[in-house]
Formats: C-alpha cells, sequence, structure tokens
C-alpha cells in the first residue's frame, strides 16, 4: 500500500521547519516517528501534500534537566524513555509507560511528542503526561509558549497547537521529594490500544503524606483526562488502605468512556478503580520501603 | 530523489519517490525480496529491519528516511557462507514453518541478541511482540533464539550437545 | 445506523422559514466546510466539502436532494455521496411548527457511515458525524437568526441518540 | 545437536527440514517476489456499502491516470463472460459485481497500472453512484419471512441456502422422550479468519503468442485452481499452468480461487502482459473467507449415572453473501455430523441451514477438516454442561462415555465409520501429565479463598484425510491425491505430488516416507509440489489430508517402484525373483544376507543393465483412493486463573496430548500441534469478526482482528499416544488441525469450570475481560 503522492521536506532546523510549515499550513503534516501517520496515509484516509520531515533536526534530539524541569526534546523515542536508567529514579513513570507502548520496534521510531500532537486518546504519553502535569513546549514564527497539558488536548486528534507551530520538547517537573509511579494498561493483546489506562505519579512528603499526585486516564473519553477529583483526595494524606480505596472510587468519575468493541463504559469506569487501587497498593509499598531505608 | 543506502555493507545509490516505503524500496528495486509485507497497520512485522542497528518495520519508514543510513536485512546475516548462529538455531529447533515471518523474526531476534545476549524466555516473547507468526506458536522460536543465545556467547558445538541430550541448559 | 436530533425556535413566521430550507441556494451554504456548491436544480444541490480529525483529512462529494412531504411544514434532505473510499447516506426531516414566539424547528438525522472510515476510524467518526449534523442546523438556525426583520431566541442543544 | 539429515531408515524421527535452508536465507520465493518483465499491478475498487444497487461507474478520470493500462468493471467482465464465476460449494459467485453490491469490501472495480502506487491512484478516482439497500446482517433476521432478498440472480427467492440432516431423526426423539436428563445449550462459533502472514495474492502471465496462460497464485489447491480457471475462463486447461510457489501460510484461507484472480486473469488476457495481484491484509480479512459462524444448539439425552443416551443438534450457518463453503459437495454442512465426538451415543439427529447474509462470503476450513472445529467444539462444551449438571467430574463423564478400544471399528449414529482409536489411555495420560488431582486440589483451596482458578477438558477426535472418492468430490472432482517418484541413474530420486504444502514440511516427511519405502535417506528425495505442468493430479493441501491421502500414495508409489526394483535386483543377484528379499534397506538373497544389492544399484542398473523383457527406467506414478477417513483424537488440558479486577484469564497451562497415528516427524508433529494450539488460543480468547447494522466490517484489518503475539501466547506442552490407522499404507492419521479442532473447548470449559461454582454454565468466545468481568459483576464477586 502506498501513501498518496507528496512533496518531501528534510530541514534540519527549528525555524525552517516553522518556516515550511507556516508555508503549506492545514496541507502539510509534521513527519517524526511516523507510527501512527504512515498507516493512515497507506490507508489513505491522510493525504497531506507536503510532509516536513523534522528526524533530521538536532536541537530536537536528548533531554536535560533545568530549572526544575526535565525537558524531553522532541525526537525522543519511546524506547529512548524505556531503557533511559537514569531518568527511572526521578522520572520512573516514563518507562514504566513506555514499555507498554505498541512493540519493540515501533517503540524505536514513534517518539513522545508526535504521540502527544497526534492526540489520540489511547495514547499511552496522553495519560502518563497528565499524571506528571507536563507542558508541551512548542515553537511558532513568534517564539516559543509553554501549553499546560490540560490545556493541549482539545478533542480526540485535535491539540490547540497553531497550524503552524512545532511542538518542540515536553516538559516535566521534577518531584520533590521520593516518588513512586506506576502504568496500568489492559489491552486485548499485545501492543494493543488500551481498553483502559491509568498512569498514577505520587511524591511523598517528609511527614510521610503524599505530597503530590498525578492521575491520568487514558482511553476512557475524547482526550486523555485527570482524575481532579482522585488527586485532591490523595494529596495530604497518608497512603493508607483507607486512602487509597476512598481515592480509587473516585477516580472513574472523572472518567467519560464509550462502549465499543473493547467493553462497556461501565467496565471501563471499574477498571479504573481497580487500576487506581492496585497502583497505589503497589506504590504504597514502594514508598514505604524507600523511606525506611533513607 | 536521489538516496544513497548502505544495505548489508553494500553502498546503493537509487532514485525513489519520496512515499516510497522502504520495505518495497529493499524488495523491488533492490531485490531483496526476504523482506516480506504481511499487514497495512504495522501490525505483523514480517517487515522488520535493522536501520542504523535499531529494528524497525520497514513498511512504516519512508526509504528517503534511510538517505545516508546503514540498513540490515535478512540477506545479509550470512558471513562468507556461513549462516548466522540465528539463522541455524531456528532451523535446529524447527523455529519456521511457512517461513514468511521468519526473516523478520531472524532481525527482531538478532536485535535483541545484540542487547541481552542471555534473554529470559519472557524476555524474548516481549522483544518479539512485534512480529506475528502464524504457524509455530511460538514455542520453538524461543528455543531457537535461546539457542543461538548459547552458540553466540561461544560455548562449543560439543557443549551444546551435550546439553541437548541430557536436556539441561549449561547456563 | 446513527441517529442525531435537535431543535429550535426562531422568532420569524413560518413561512418565511419554509421558503429557506427549502431553497438549494440557501440550504446549501449551510453545510459546514464548503469548498464548491452547484445546485443543479429546485430541489437538488451538489456540494464538495472538507472533512477531518486530526491527520485524517479529505473531501466528500455529497448530493443533496430535497423532498417536500407537507408543503409548508415537513420536509426532508437526503444526502449521499463519499470520499475516501467510503460512503456516506443521510437523511434529514425537517418538521415546522408555529409557537407564540415564532417557529419551531425540529430535526432528526439518521446517518449511515460506510466503508474505511466506519471500520477504521470507528472509535472517533461516531463523534464526528455527530458533530457535522449539528453543525448543518446550528449553520441553519444561523443562517434564520440572521434573515432581516426579527431576531431569534430559544435554541436549544442538539442531542445525539445512537441507534447502531 | 547436528542435523540428522542423513539417516536411513528415517521415519519417525526429527529430521531438520529441507526447505529451511532457503527460507531462513531470505531465498524463499513467495508469490509477490515473483517479478516478470514488463509487468503490471492491479488493484480493486471495494464497495462501502453491505448492500446496495450500483446505478453507475464512471472510471474516465482512472482511465486518463498516468501510468494506467487498463480499467475493468462488473460490465466488462460481463461482455468476457467472466463476470461470475463458480464457487467450491456449487454456488455462483460475482466476480465483479454488476447490478449490486452484496457485501462491504466487495470487488467492484479493477485498475491495472505500470506501477502498485499509479494502480492505487487511480482507483481513488473511480466514481460509483451506489444506491444503498436495506442491509441483513443478521442470519436469523435473514430467514424472516418479510427479510430482503439478497440474491436477485436465484430462483428461489428466499436467503434460505440448504438444510441438511443427519442421523435418525426417529431414534433420537424417542431416546429424548425418556430420557430421565436433558441438558441443553446455545453455542456461536464466532466468525474467525484464518489470516495466513501471507496474504493471497497472484501474477497472471498471459503470453498471446503460445496461447499459454502462467497463473503464479499462492494455492493450497493449484490443480483445483486450474480446472476452475479453465472452466471459467474458456482457456484449454493444457494450456493453462498454475504455479504455487512458496506459499506463506494457508490454514484454509488459500483453497478457494478469489475474484482477483480472474480478475487478473482477465486483464492479462486483454493486455497480454503479466499482470500481479497482491491483497493487502485488509482485502484479506474483509474480503477473502472467513470461517465458522455457527450458531447452534445442542442437547443431550442421559441417564442420571451419566451415561448419555442420544444427541440432538439444530445450527445455523451464516455463509455470507456468497455459498463460497469450501465443502465437498456433497456435505453443505461438511462433516460437522462428526459431532457426536468421542462418545458412545446409540442416536443422534443433526440439521444445519445456510444462510445468506450482507458479509463477505465463506466460510472456509481455517486449519480444520470442514466443519469439524465447530463440531468438536460443540459437543466438547456440552458435555461440560452435563457434567456441571449432574455434579460429576468432568474428566470422569467423558471416561464413562467413550467409544470403548474394543469397539472400533466404530459406526458413529451419524454414519462414520471410525478406523482407530484408544480415548481412555489418551485421557489418563493427559491426566496424569498435568497433575489432575492436584491441580483439583489447589483448586479446591483457591476457591476457599476465593480465587478463581478453571480446569477444562476436551477429548475430541477428528475425521480428516477427505477422502474416499465414492463420498466426496469438489466441483466433481473426487478427492483422491497421487505422487510420482522418479529415479535419476545415480539413485537419487524426485517425487511430485499433487498436494500444496504452506509450512507443513511436506519437502521433509514425504522425503522420510519414500526414503523409508526405498532404503534411502531424506536427503536422497527431492520433493516437488505446486507446479500443474509437472505435478501428478491432486486436491491439495488442507482438512489434513496430505499425510492420509498424498501420504499414502507416496508409500504405494515407492512399493511400486520396489516391486520392479525387485526384478531388477534379482537380475543383478542372479537369482530368482522369488529368492529376493527387502530388509528395509537394501535386497538380498534369501538365507544370504551378505548378498545384497542397494535400490542405488538397482536405480543405476534401471538405466544401464536392464534384465530382458522390462521396460527401462525406474519410476512411478500412484493415484491413491483412500478406503476410508482417519480419526486422529486428543486430550487437551487448560489450566486458567481469572483476575476478579479486570476479568482477564490467564492460560498458566496447557497440555496436548495427540494421537495422529504413526509418527513420520516428531519434531514437525510438535510444531503443528503448537501452532494449531495458538490459533485456537486465539479463537478462544480474542477473535470475531462483527458488522454493525448498517453491515460495516468492523474488524477489517489486524488493528481489531487479533493475532496473537509471543507475547500473549501460553507456553505450549505436548505429548502423544499412538494407535495407527488400521487402513493407512503407513498407519498415520494426519495432525495439523487436531490442535485447532480440540483446543478451544478446552479453554472455554476452564474459564466456565473457575466460574462454575456460581451457576455459570456457558461463556461464548471469543472471552473478552469484558464478558467474564460482566458475570463476575452480576454474581458480586468481582475485586
Amino acid at each position: 500500500m502506498f501513501p498518496n503522492a507528496f512533496q518531501y521536506e528534510a530541514p534540519t532546523s527549528v525555524d525552517e521547519a516553522i518556516r515550511l510549515l507556516t508555508e503549506y499550513g492545514y496541507d502539510s503534516k509534521i513527519l517524526a516517528g511516523g507510527q501512527s501517520l504512515l498507516p493512515m496515509m497507506k490507508f489513505r484516509i491522510a493525504a497531506p501534500a507536503v510532509l516536513i520531515d523534522v528526524n533530521g533536526i538536532d536541537d530536537l534530539k536528548g533531554w536535560r534537566e533545568e530549572n526544575g524541569k526535565l525537558r524531553i526534546g522532541a525526537l525522543t523515542r519511546h524506547a529512548d524513555a524505556e531503557h533511559a536508567t537514569e531518568l527511572r529514579d526521578r522520572y520512573p513513570l516514563l518507562s514504566r509507560t513506555a514499555r507498554w507502548i505498541a512493540d519493540p520496534p515501533i517503540r524505536n521510531r514513534g517518539t513522545i511528542c508526535g504521540s502527544l500532537v497526534h492526540a489520540d486518546p489511547g495514547s499511552d504519553w496522553g495519560a502518563a503526561m497528565i499524571a506528571l502535569r507536563a507542558d508541551v513546549e512548542v515553537q511558532g514564527l513568534e517564539g516559543s509558549r509553554l501549553i499546560p497539558i490540560d490545556e493541549f488536548f482539545v478533542d480526540t486528534f485535535a491539540t490547540s497547537l497553531e497550524e503552524n507551530e512545532l511542538a518542540v520538547a515536553v516538559h516535566v517537573p521534577t518531584p520533590n521529594g521520593p516518588v513512586a509511579a506506576r502504568y496500568m494498561k489492559l489491552e486485548r493483546k499485545a501492543g494493543d490500544f488500551a481498553i483502559a489506562a491509568l498512569a498514577v505519579h505520587v511524591v511523598m512528603g517528609k511527614d510521610g503524606r503524599v505530597s503530590e499526585a498525578g492521575i491520568g486516564i487514558g482511553a476512557c473519553g475524547p482526550i486523555p483526562l485527570r482524575a481532579a477529583k482522585a488527586e485532591a483526595a490523595l494529596v495530604g494524606q497518608p497512603l493508607t488502605e483507607e486512602t487509597i480505596s476512598t481515592v480509587s472510587k473516585l477516580v472513574p468519575e472523572d472518567a467519560d468512556p464509550a462502549d465499543d468493541l473493547r467493553g462497556s463504559a461501565d467496565y471501563k469506569r471499574d477498571l479504573l478503580r481497580v487500576f487506581a487501587k492496585r497502583a497505589l497498593l503497589e506504590i504504597a509499598e514502594e514508598l514505604q520501603e524507600r523511606v525506611g531505608a533513607e | 530523489m536521489n538516496i544513497r543506502v548502505t544495505v548489508n555493507g553494500r553502498p546503493y545509490e537509487a532514485d525513489v519517490e519520496p512515499r516510497t516505503l522502504l520495505a518495497y524500496f529493499l524488495r523491488e528495486q533492490l531485490k531483496l525480496t526476504g523482506t516480506h509485507i504481511g499487514c497495512d497497520t504495522t501490525s505483523c512485522g514480517a517487515c522488520t529491519v535493522l536501520l542504523d542497528g535499531k529494528l524497525v518495520k520497514s513498511c512504516t519508514v519512508l526509504a528517503v528516511q534511510a538517505d545516508g543510513r546503514e540498513v540490515l536485512t535478512v540477506e545479509g546475516l550470512e558471513k562468507n557462507g556461513q549462516l548466522h548462529p540465528l539463522q541455524s538455531a531456528f532451523w535446529e529447533e524447527h523455529a519456521l514453518q511457512c517461513g514468511y515471518c521468519t526473516p523478520g523474526m531472524l532481525m527482531a531476534s538478532y536485535a535483541l541478541l545484540q542487547e541481552n545476549p542471555a534473554p529470559t524466555e519472557e524476555e524474548i516473547r516481549e522483544a518479539l511482540s512485534g512480529n506475528i507468526c502464524r504457524c509455530t506458536g511460538y514455542v520453538n522460536i524461543v528455543k531457537a533464539v535461546q539457542l543461538a543465545a548459547r552458540k553466540m556467547s561461544g560455548e562449543t558445538q560439543e557443549t551444546l550437545e551435550v546439553a541437548a541430550t541430557h536436556g539441561t541448559s549449561t547456563d | 445506523m446513527r441517529t442525531y436530533q435537535g431543535e429550535f425556535t426562531i422568532e420569524q413566521p413560518r413561512e418565511k422559514i419554509w421558503n429557506f430550507v427549502i431553497d438549494p441556494n440557501k440550504m446549501g451554504p449551510c453545510i459546514p466546510d464548503l469548498i464548491q456548491l452547484n445546485v443543479e436544480s429546485e430541489t437538488r444541490f451538489r456540494t464538495l466539502v472538507k472533512v477531518g480529525v486530526g491527520p485524517i483529512r479529505g473531501k466528500f462529494d455529497l448530493t443533496s436532494e430535497l423532498t417536500v412531504t407537507q408543503p409548508g411544514s415537513t420536509a426532508s434532505l437526503s444526502i449521499r455521496g463519499g470520499g475516501m473510499g467510503s460512503g456516506v447516506d443521510m437523511k434529514a426531516a425537517m418538521e415546522l411548527t408555529d409557537t407564540a414566539d415564532g417557529t419551531l424547528l425540529k430535526w432528526k438525522c439518521d446517518a449511515v457511515i460506510s466503508g474505511p472510515i466506519a471500520s477504521l476510524g470507528g472509535r472517533l467518526i461516531d463523534r464526528e458525524a455527530q458533530k457535522i449534523t449539528q453543525k448543518v442546523f446550528a449553520n441553519l438556525k444561523n443562517a434564520l437568526d440572521n434573515l432581516p426583520d426579527e431576531a431569534a431566541v430559544g435554541a436549544t442543544d442538539g442531542t445525539a441518540a445512537d441507534e447502531g | 545437536m547436528a542435523l540428522r539429515q542423513t539417516e536411513m531408515r528415517p521415519m519417525g524421527k526429527p529430521i531438520g527440514r529441507k526447505e529451511d535452508p532457503r527460507l531462513i536465507r531470505g531465498k524463499g520465493r513467495y508469490v509477490d517476489d515473483v517479478m516478470l518483465p514488463n509487468m503490471l499491478y492491479l488493484c480493486i475498487v471495494r464497495s462501502p456499502y453491505a448492500h446496495a444497487r450500483i446505478r453507475s461507474i464512471d472510471t474516465s478520470a482512472a482511465l486518463a491516470a498516468p501510468g494506467v493500462k487498463l480499467v475493468l468493471t462488473g460490465e466488462d467482465l460481463a461482455s468476457m463472460n467472466l463476470a461470475w464465476m463458480p464457487t467450491l460449494a456449487g454456488d455462483q459467485q460475482m466476480v465483479m459485481a454488476t447490478g449490486k453490491v452484496l457485501f462491504q469490501y466487495q470487488e467492484v472495480a479493477a485498475v491495472v497500472a505500470e506501477t502498485r502506487a499509479q494502480a492505487e491512484d487511480a482507483a481513488q478516482l473511480i466514481e460509483v453512484d451506489y444506491e444503498p439497500l436495506p442491509v441483513v446482517v443478521d442470519p436469523f433476521k435473514a430467514l424472516a419471512p418479510d427479510a430482503p432478498v439478497l440474491r436477485e440472480d436465484k430462483e428461489e427467492k428466499s436467503n434460505h441456502i440448504f438444510h441438511w440432516e443427519a442421523g435418525d431423526r426417529e431414534e433420537t426423539e424417542t431416546l429424548f422422550r425418556d430420557a430421565p436428563v436433558i441438558v441443553s445449550q446455545k453455542v456461536r462459533f464466532p466468525r474467525v479468519h484464518p489470516s495466513p502472514l501471507e496474504p493471497c495474492g497472484c501474477v497472471a502471465d498471459y503470453d498471446p503468442a503460445k496461447s499459454k496462460l502462467t497463473l503464479y497464485v499462492t494455492s493450497q489447491a493449484p490443480h483445483v485452481h486450474r480446472t476452475v480457471l479453465a472452466m471459467v475462463s474458456g482457456l484449454p486447461e493444457h494450456q493453462i499452468q498454475v504455479i504455487s510457489p512458496d506459499v506463506g501460510g494457508g490454514f484454509g484461507n488459500k483453497v478457494p480461487v478469489y475474484p482477483g484472480y480472474v480478475i487478473a486473469v482477465a486483464a492479462s488476457l486483454k493486455l497480454g502482459t503479466p499482470v500481479k495481484w497482491i491483497e493487502t491484509r485488509t482485502e484479506n480479512v474483509a474480503s477473502s473467507h472467513f470461517a465458522r459462524d455457527y450458531h447452534m444448539t445442542a442437547e443431550i439425552a442421559a441417564r442420571e449415572d451419566g451415561k448419555v443416551l442420544a444427541l440432538r443438534v439444530k445450527t445455523i450457518a451464516d455463509h455470507g453473501a456468497f455459498d463460497a463453503a469450501a465443502d465437498p459437495s456433497k456435505f453443505p454442512a461438511g462433516l460437522f455430523s462428526i459431532v457426536s465426538g468421542s462418545y458412545d451415543f446409540k442416536a443422534a439427529f443433526v440439521e444445519v441451514d445456510g444462510v445468506y447474509t450482507n458479509k463477505a462470503p465463506g466460510g472456509v476450513a481455517y486449519r480444520c477438516s470442514f466443519r469439524v472445529t465447530e463440531a468438536s467444539y460443540l459437543i466438547e462444551r456440552v458435555m461440560d454442561v452435563l457434567a456441571q449438571r449432574l455434579g460429576m467430574d468432568p474428566a470422569e463423564l467423558r471416561l464413562r462415555n467413550f467409544i470403548r478400544k474394543d469397539q472400533f471399528p466404530y459406526k458413529s449414529p451419524t454414519g462414520w465409520v471410525y478406523d482407530s482409536g484408544d480415548y481412555e489411555k489418551t485421557l489418563k495420560l493427559a491426566l496424569d501429565r498435568i497433575g489432575y488431582e492436584e491441580l483439583r486440589k489447589e483448586q479446591a483451596e483457591k476457591r476457599a479463598r476465593g480465587e478463581l482458578m478453571g480446569i477444562g477438558i476436551s477429548t475430541f477426535t477428528e475425521v480428516v484425510g477427505a477422502g474416499p472418492a465414492h463420498l466426496f468430490d469438489i466441483v466433481g472432482i473426487k478427492m483422491f491425491d497421487s505422487a510420482q517418484i522418479r529415479f535419476h541413474p545415480t539413485g537419487k530420486v524426485i517425487a511430485r505430488l499433487g498436494v500444496r504444502h504452506q509450512g507443513q514440511g511436506h519437502e521433509t516427511t514425504f522425503a522420510q516416507i519414500i526414503a523409508e519405502e526405498l532404503g534411502l535417506s531424506a536427503d536422497d528425495v527431492l520433493i516437488e509440489e505446486g507446479d500443474t505442468d509437472t505435478a501428478p493430479y491432486g486436491l491439495g493441501t488442507y482438512a489434513s489430508r496430505s499425510t492420509p491421502t498424498a501420504g499414502g500414495a507416496a508409500a504405494l508409489c515407492a512399493r511400486r517402484i520396489r516391486e520392479k526394483a525387485r526384478k531388477i535386483a534379482a537380475h543383478l543377484l542372479e537369482v530368482s525373483e522369488d529368492d529376493v528379499t527387502w530388509d528395509g534397506i537394501a535386497f538380498s538373497v534369501k538365507g544370504l544376507p551378505g548378498r545384497s544389492v542397494s535400490m542405488k544399484d538397482v536405480a543405476f542398473a534401471a538405466y544401464t543393465n536392464i534384465p530382458e523383457g522390462l521396460e527401462p527406467g525406474l519410476e512411478a506414478t500412484y493415484y491413491y483412493n483412500p478406503p476410508n477417513l482417519t480419526f486422529p483424537h486428543g486430550a487437551y488440558i487448560a489450566v486458567v486463573d481469572i483476575d476478579k479486577g479486570t476479568g482477564a484469564v490467564k492460560v498458566r497451562r496447557f497440555l496436548a496430548v495427540d494421537d495422529c497415528g504413526n509418527v513420520i516427524n516428531p519434531m514437525i508433529v510438535d510444531g503443528q500441534v503448537h501452532g494449531g494450539l495458538t490459533e485456537g488460543f486465539a479463537i478462544a480468547f480474542m477473535q470475531d469478526i462483527p458488522y454493525d447494522a448498517d453491515g460495516n466490517c468492523l474488524a477489517p484489518n489486524w488493528m481489531d482482528y487479533l493475532v496473537p503475539t509471543s507475547a500473549d501466547t501460553p507456553h505450549w506442552e505436548t505429548d502423544r499416544t499412538v494407535t495407527p490407522s488400521p487402513h493407512h499404507p503407513i498407519g498415520a492419521k494426519g495432525v495439523g488441525e487436531s490442535p485447532n479442532v480440540g483446543s478451544p473447548a478446552a479453554f472455554v470449559n476452564a474459564v466456565v469450570d473457575a466460574l462454575s461454582p456460581f451457576g455459570v454454565e456457558h461463556i461464548d468466545m471469543p472471552i473478552f475481560p469484558w464478558k467474564v468481568w460482566s458475570i463476575l459483576r452480576e454474581h458480586g464477586i468481582s475485586e
């Protein structure tokens, strides 16, 4: 299967990419990992006239910590996040999420930012970045701006990115204290989009109570969602069984799943509850060990 | 567009349409038909090759994206008339039936053993999860990768024979 | 099949609204993301529309046919066509009734979407079809509200019911 | 481990496969690897509608597109008399739609262009004006009196295709009337698809100078394809050569002749150049033939002690838009009447009604001997329902009802004569190996703790090897099979067979059979299949029939050679033929074992030193018509754990004990079992092709039609018993399909067993986690 014919551009700088985006607008698409876009183009349900391949832009590669944040460049592949042992301690959700995405060769190609910009509601990174309270750094003709993840997803396959803006990085806040995270996902088969998914990120305060909590919901609405009620109920509490039970019951309240081939809306809501409970129990145990060891 | 690609150590220069997928480029322009195509949705992995040492599905990479880079396909595994240990292990363990998934499976196994020379069954199953086999039920593929891992870690033929006879693993 | 419906009130006499909705030259432009409109007869018009969400982008070539079922009060609009290897069939029924404030327009639309878009985009097509349908009637309402003379009030949002 | 390829007496040994050296090097030659000079590419335009009238097709823009050489529609084919073609089931199928379309993804038009991309580009430019018609996707609704009639071309204005029955209605009714226990269960076998990794496709190469058509096609039955093509195209059969090169899996999907092949042939006939058509995965799943889709109800009449008396089965079979089932002509429901399985029922009565719907046509036998999977699943499922109702252990119930070893040959209540079997031995081995008693103990402990663990048993009987020619034919051609063996002077052999392997290892196993019979090593025998110009006529490889039919042909053909060889040996040994004995490796003089000649010596003599009066050369052909089918059997046990929070089922262990008679190559048999179990596992837990009410196919590719990966698939355990077939020349039975036939019931039985304390008696496949969760929820036992 072949995509429609297109003009291929391979800029080597962000400015050049933005200039091309500005020039071709609606008719163009950015190609990063291409693991979602190219299949759609082969089916010809996506047929951009111009493809702007950003893989040759060195500025989009790699990550660094700065100003209390981890800045992850747009060309960071899922597999990079999966294997980066140096990030596991402070950003455990990254590798825990990455290993659930599709399969190894796809993870070698697909990028974190590309996945966010594609804005598939079933995307694993969507839920994870919600939990991490990330910002997406985008650059346009007028310079760059940070879009908080809660404002980034607008609708299925739609983000608040302007037509001539390029997502250049995603910023993840550096946690302030011991952190643990879980990514829970049920699939119909390995590598499938989630039936439902939940990303849970917890930072423990010195008082033994949760100081920061992030819970992102995947595949249960038109966009990745935040379990805001559950987060609020978690912050300031010790991770007791009682807290966990209360919090996990609140998670489904912020979900908006639909009935489909993967299961009913009720089922998906209940999965979120089960995921939350299991994730928090595991996190509690892990943090207890960690704090105890310190 | 004109591209230069090194495939299995050999440089090629070719003119391709930007929309040409790497899999078709390899098969139809370079006549390296060992790389197969089995699906439209990047699901099956029959087209799996290594691009600059990284495992990719060549049906979801443009040929122009391989410009200036190195590709390794199944045809590049055999060296100087010697089968790669993975190839002979797949043969010995009956890890293939119709053979259509085999090139992709070999490439995925090759990539795995580069990073993890002694994988467990679970690690092998996870590493090959982007490659569908409809015939073998995977049991013998797992065995073959483990056998190849032992071969590549330098065990002698004799040790392997003993291990096979006694049904034990020597690692 | 998916069914979408809604209703709104316009502070205009029924006759005036009626004359609007059965005129392809006036109804045609209510189709959202219109690229091209050809009015082929008094009851028939052909439109080329831009459809899409995110990377899924294409054009649908749609032929619409107006049928008056009861002059002055009920009419139906059948929209058929397709694009991107898929087919679209919609039957919208409109009913006008007098109210104290003007005219109540009730609409109901049965949509059948066939082909790769329906099966590939299963996760989103329902929402999209719903959105497009609602946009048609929102545009219609908007156009009617802006008819010369009176202003309009009292619209209710469209609601959707999935019967598929 | 060195490859033990050079052994003499290779029968029963795990010899490394002869086909592998090319396949592991990427040097296989599959149909898409066939690249001919001036070859053009074909792309098919398919219907987005499940049911619609075609008002008009505008091909002008496509014809004007770059690189386009030809555009064809149904009307064009009608003018060539190619618009319709016969199906294997004796129905007619549209090659390209004329008048109306009957299922989504049906062939409507085709473009031939210089490149694949150009063909796809131009296909987009074809404009079809459709008038949608009411859609029927539910086979029960299709039978309603007010249902729209789908097939306007048929004389009978109804969606009913056939009614078929087997067994004794009266005796069955009588036994049911007086039975103390009756259980009844409705069971659906989902619509599934064989989905070989290599999709279907062909290169049609018509050479006007030679008036010869060469069709390279990925086919399980090249000879049948040639005959059907001759019938459809009107080309003389001897001027058609069908070559089935390496086949990337078949599983039944590559038995039928698909419209794409006929379109490619038509295009090549028109253009006089080679035309390639390679299916996309979407075309494969959504338009090529599906399998199963049986809606069954089974009832068992039994005594209170568990002894079964009678079986009654009613089935609605959804065949889609055309009856393209790949069943033998006289068996519209295939061998479904094997449904009494391994149990000694006094009577049985089985009915099947076939129905047209607006769905892709079918159904093929997907790794299954013509509807045996449906039958086996049904009886194994319902036996468990009976066990549950009686409060009996399912193993115990089976042991009580098995056909006993001494009852063979056994005549089943629907008329089959089972050749051999030892069901008790096989089940007992399985129970022993898996540690059944300990597992039941563990289960009891887990139940006490509120955990959900299940053990499922399936003790199935297969029926394979179609078939005896008096019973079985396909489009009139009797289902025998054939082998032709030719010795070269230096003692090497080429053997050609009428079947066509797709991964089963024929190049190795048939070499083993022939080498064993002729005292050679398997290395000395080259097996060739798939070229109709060289191979003798055969019906193809499916329904586990290759070993029972072609395997028999190979052995008997070799024996025919041996008879002539004996004469030559006598001449060489200078004794009379009666004084020559054959010890498996050489001919020797009776009583003088030292004086012997090998087959190699004999072969050389056949060309160099022929006894007077004897025809030179050493070769033979054998067409083997098996006297009966063979009946492999097995006992499968699955152990599952259920996650009470998610409803997910984990298969912890799975043991398959198979009995396929004498084994040619145990390594290959195990491989076949592993593969079939994986497909059975997918069917039990993942696979269905649902349609929405508008006839949209909701699982048209591998994103939604789920095929399991290595990470999903359990680690299979296997074992074997051996009960040779008494009538097969080498006592073999065929095994490829047993694991697919036998395993779905084991999986489902295990899940139901886990939930049985809550009164759950059945869950329809595929067992998605949400189904289990709903049950847990309903019974208040979810996490």
